[in-house]
């Protein structure tokens, strides 16, 4: 029992489940529930593969960052997939195929490795985005994920022709005993930038408007949470233990960074329709996630990416749910949605609530302790930035929040199946439980940053 | 001293940007794509230059060979619905 | 040379993608980088003198000097990603031209 | 004007990245690439585990990776990792263009060429040369350039030679599905059985005999033979979408 098979089983099932159309559906969410049942039984371990041993073979790490990583994106990977996997049958062995490379992705030691990865889930999410039945929009996100790609291989074969390994640890041991932070800066920023064009960074998030602003059931939570985390912890494996970059280039990457939360905080706040309110903030957040590990936190950094994973999977879920009955998603269509149902309201007002970061959600005691930390280290800016942040992200929270609730004469019909109510409802449960007793929370975090060899940080 | 590898060399570097460009800046798509064909044909050779026969094999297959006939195949499936391209 | 060639045609690739407002010229772009691409990672391995890394009857033993072998198995699984992304990026080409009757992007507009 | 500004601020970037690369020492010059220091001698002396000194061609037995060309040492046997994600790209691709071209009614789709006698008879005598051709690369992935990718490629070309001298020619695409993925799962469970015998996921099990004869390097060729199999259907499913719309 090694958790190879996270990769292994998907792609078997994946090869198999195009010769039986009818079964796929089926087989996939036995498959996917199998991965999440798995991780309970997955020793913490270095699995090597193919017999040689780390810098020359590829190695899996499977330590406790890696497993949170994978419980978090497995099981929002299950919950996405038993709501919208009725409506969508015909991409299941895609998502297979989507779930196989979000778990390369988390486990892989190797550089080259996570980049076949990223291609894997990246021409699966690709293939997700064509049931948006906006192929100029799928295009775009292909040329931007291709060339984003592109340029992490060409940081990276520059970084192999530099310290001739593409092994992670054994890369972040040369880079750390050469001394060379100015000349690693060059390769790593292109790095920095291949991946920044998958996590909605900045100047290269275009593509990301067109996808989030017409998706559906499956395409919304999917690519807002599920890809978010996986590509939010990517991050946070790469600048905290393997890349040891100087003050000024810390400097540069933190000012992208803090233009990203900025930029999408206020688009966020001028636009009209909900679906598009939702895509800035995502957009704000994954910006927020990367100015963490920045700063080298990892525990924490961890707990934004889950707090904002499970948020982001609520909200998408229920407003890409509503405007694919109502057919538009401007915000003045779904004034009074929550009046008849209430279960759905509670659960899209505890996520909205737990972003803001208000008190008794995770989301509150993720920031609390990142700010105490912040304010620990006497830096002053970000914790600035982090709070005016909040408080716009609260202003057009509460705004929308208003108009939904508000009763009014003719109410939008919205059904609600079932299967979603109960998944919502249960991660708004888990996100106030979590956010009232938050002892486990914090000693998680405190474990990742203790045994989390950090090399990067400020020079 | 010029040896007769590195003349190639540079003749194959030049005609490779050349090429690219032209593959860019042209205004028919049909000549695009064999400006394409025909760089990714230079590129064999850049390879085989470098010792790399492998990959030499692989691009010349897949790279002229395949990814040609792709764009030729989009191309005449539209000339046949669409206006002249 | 053929490096500094290279990364002229990774830049012109790039060029490419930001001019370009045809579709299919865009997907000409994005194989113009990968060959350029794949041109640097390979010129990378490379070792004036060295030999193809196979052994063969000819070069038959280890001590010669060879090429370095990494990269051309990295370029391998590039080009074949590049494949992939094409073929895939003409698929939606079709497509696009089937509902907007056309490859140049400023005469779809944004309904 | 918006073109050439573009062009300038590329080519800038470009000398940008020749200046940065130059002068960075731990950046090799062009050739100078000094493999001792690299991972890669060790693929080359084959000493990863342990060292077998030198090697020599069809003298070396049992060398912990047996292929004779190391770059299919490398892509199959020291990252074989690399080569099954790489072969999931071409399946999800190959599947992809499938889901957005293809359509359950299909039929040839009618071009204003038709192939002339030349054609059609030229074509029926190199279809079988240049399968062939495509074999006997797969085959010996393991010891001469080529292998599994190009291999596929080429049975997938000499199938696109039956369809250009066809106006009529349909593969049979059910068949490629049950090879692609009969193919593709028994490399996965090729692995999984590394997994359970060995003591490694893709573990090669068969000894690795003589370096350089046509049965050595265990596993490899019989990898190399279901990835050329596994890339021909799928590309010339691919192939087959693109030459064929929806009937009406």
């Amino acid at each position: 029992m090694s958790a190879i098979l996270l990769i292994a089983i998907p792609l078997l099932a994946a090869f198999i489940s195009i010769l039986f159309k009818k079964a796929s559906p089926y087989i996939l969410l036995f498959v996917s529930f199998g991965s999440v049942i798995i991780l309970g039984y997955l020793p913490l371990e270095t699995i090597t593969i193919g017999g040689f041993s780390a810098p020359y073979g590829i190695n899996l790490v499977l330590d406790q960052y890696s497993l949170i990583a994978l419980y978090v994106v497995d099981t929002l990977f299950f919950l996405i997939v038993a709501i919208a996997c009725v409506k969508y049958k015909k991409i299941s062995t895609v998502l297979l195929v989507a779930l196989a490379g979000l778990n390369g992705i988390l486990l892989t030691g190797d550089l080259f490795n996570l980049f076949v990865f990223i291609e894997v889930s990246g021409i699966a999410a690709y293939l997700i985005t064509t049931t948006n039945k906006k192929p100029l929009a799928t295009f775009n996100y292909l040329v931007a994920g291709t060339v984003g790609s592109s340029l992490y291989l060409l940081g990276l074969i520059i970084l192999y022709a530099m310290f001739g390994t593409l092994n992670m640890a054994d890369m972040s041991a040369n880079i750390a005993s050469s001394g060379l932070t100015t000349a690693v800066a060059f390769p790593f920023l292109l790095m920095f930038i291949g991946l920044g064009v998958e996590a909605k960074l900045l100047p290269f998030n275009s593509w990301a408007k067109g996808i989030l602003a017409h998706s559906n059931k499956l395409t919304g939570p999917m690519i807002a949470s599920v890809y978010a985390a996986a590509i939010g912890f990517v991050f946070g494996r790469l600048l905290t233990s393997v890349f040891v970059f100087s003050d000024k280039l810390g400097l540069i990457l933190t000012i992208i960074v803090i233009a990203t939360i900025v930029a999408g905080e206020a688009m966020a706040f001028a636009s009209g329709k909900v679906r598009e309110i939702l895509l800035f903030s995502s957009i704000a957040q994954s910006g927020l996630v990367v100015l963490i590990f920045l700063q080298g936190f990892v525990g924490w950094g961890v707990f934004l990416i889950v707090a904002n994973a499970a948020g982001k999977l609520i909200l998408f879920m229920i407003a890409n749910h509503a405007s694919d009955e109502l057919g538009t998603d401007e915000v003045k269509a779904f004034k009074g949605l929550f009046v008849n149902n209430k279960v759905i309201g509670l659960a899209f007002t505890v996520a909205s609530l737990s972003a803001i970061g208000l008190p008794m959600f995770l989301g509150f005691v993720v920031k609390m302790n990142i700010l105490g930390d912040l304010f620990a280290t006497g830096d002053y800016l970000i914790p600035a930035v982090i709070l005016i942040t909040s408080i716009v992200e609260g202003i057009y929270f509460v705004r929308l929040l208003m108009k939904l609730w508000y009763k009014e004469d003719n109410l939008p019909v919205v059904q609600y199946e079932f299967v979603l109510k109960y998944v919502v409802v249960v991660l708004a449960v888990l996100i106030m439980l979590f956010g009232v007793y938050s002892a486990p929370v914090e000693t998680t975090a405190n474990d990742i940053d203790a045994n989390t060899i950090v090399e990067g940080g400020n020079l | 001293m010029m040896t007769l590898i590195s003349i190639v060399e540079i003749v194959i570097s030049v005609l490779l940007v050349v090429l690219a460009f032209l593959a860019i800046n042209s205004k028919s798509l049909i000549k695009s794509v064999m400006f394409l064909s025909s760089l990714s044909m230079l590129a064999v050779i850049g390879f085989v230059l470098m010792k790399a026969p492998d990959v030499a094999v692989t691009e010349a297959v897949i790279g002229s060979g395949l990814v040609t006939s792709l764009f030729v195949f989009t191309l005449l499936a539209v000339r046949k619905v669409g206006k002249k391209i | 040379m053929l490096q500094y060639a290279a990364i002229v045609l990774l830049m012109l690739g790039l060029y490419g993608l930001l001019t370009q407002r045809n579709i299919i010229k865009i997907i000409i772009s994005l194989n113009i980088l990968e060959i350029g691409l794949n041109l640097f990672i390979v010129s990378v391995g490379f070792v004036d003198g060295g030999l193809a890394p196979i052994f063969t009857s000819v070069n038959n033993s280890s001590n010669l000097v060879f090429v370095d072998p990494l990269p051309q198995a990295l370029v391998l699984t590039a080009i074949v990603i590049g494949v992939g992304t094409t073929a895939l990026g003409l698929a939606l080409a079709k497509n696009i031209y089937q509902k907007y009757g056309t490859f140049e992007i400023d005469e779809m507009g944004e309904e | 004007m918006k073109n050439f500004l573009a062009l300038v601020f590329t080519l800038f970037l470009g000398f940008m990245i020749i200046t940065a690369l130059s002068n960075n020492e731990a950046f090799p010059k062009y050739g100078e690439a000094d493999v001792s220091t690299r991972v890669s001698q060790k693929y080359l002396d084959r000493s990863v585990n342990g060292n077998p000194g030198e090697i020599i061609f069809r003298e070396a037995t049992n060398l912990e990776s047996g292929p004779a060309n190391t770059v299919t040492a490398i892509v199959a046997d020291y990252r074989s990792f690399d080569t099954l994600g790489e072969v999931t790209v071409l399946f999800i691709s190959s599947l992809g263009v499938a889901l957005l071209l293809g359509s359950t009614k299909q039929r040839r789709m009618e071009l204003d060429f038709h192939p002339n006698f030349m054609l059609k008879v030229g074509s029926r005598a190199l279809f079988g040369i240049i399968l062939m051709t495509g074999i006997y690369i797969s085959i010996h992935g393991h010891l001469t350039p080529g292998g599994g990718f190009p291999g596929g490629t080429m049975i997938a070309s000499s199938m696109l030679l039956l369809y250009l001298a066809d106006d009529e020619f349909r593969a049979k695409i059910k068949g490629f599905k049950i090879l692609e993925s009969a193919a593709g799962s028994a490399y996965v469970i090729i692995g999984l059985l590394g997994l359970l015998i060995g003591s490694y996921f893709l573990e090669n099990l068969l000894n690795n005999g003589v370096l350089g004869y046509l049965f050595s390097a265990g596993m490899i060729p019989i990898i190399y033979v279901l990835i050329g199999l596994k890339v021909g259907s799928e590309i010339s499913g691919v192939i087959d979408n693109f030459l064929t719309e929806e009937s009406v």
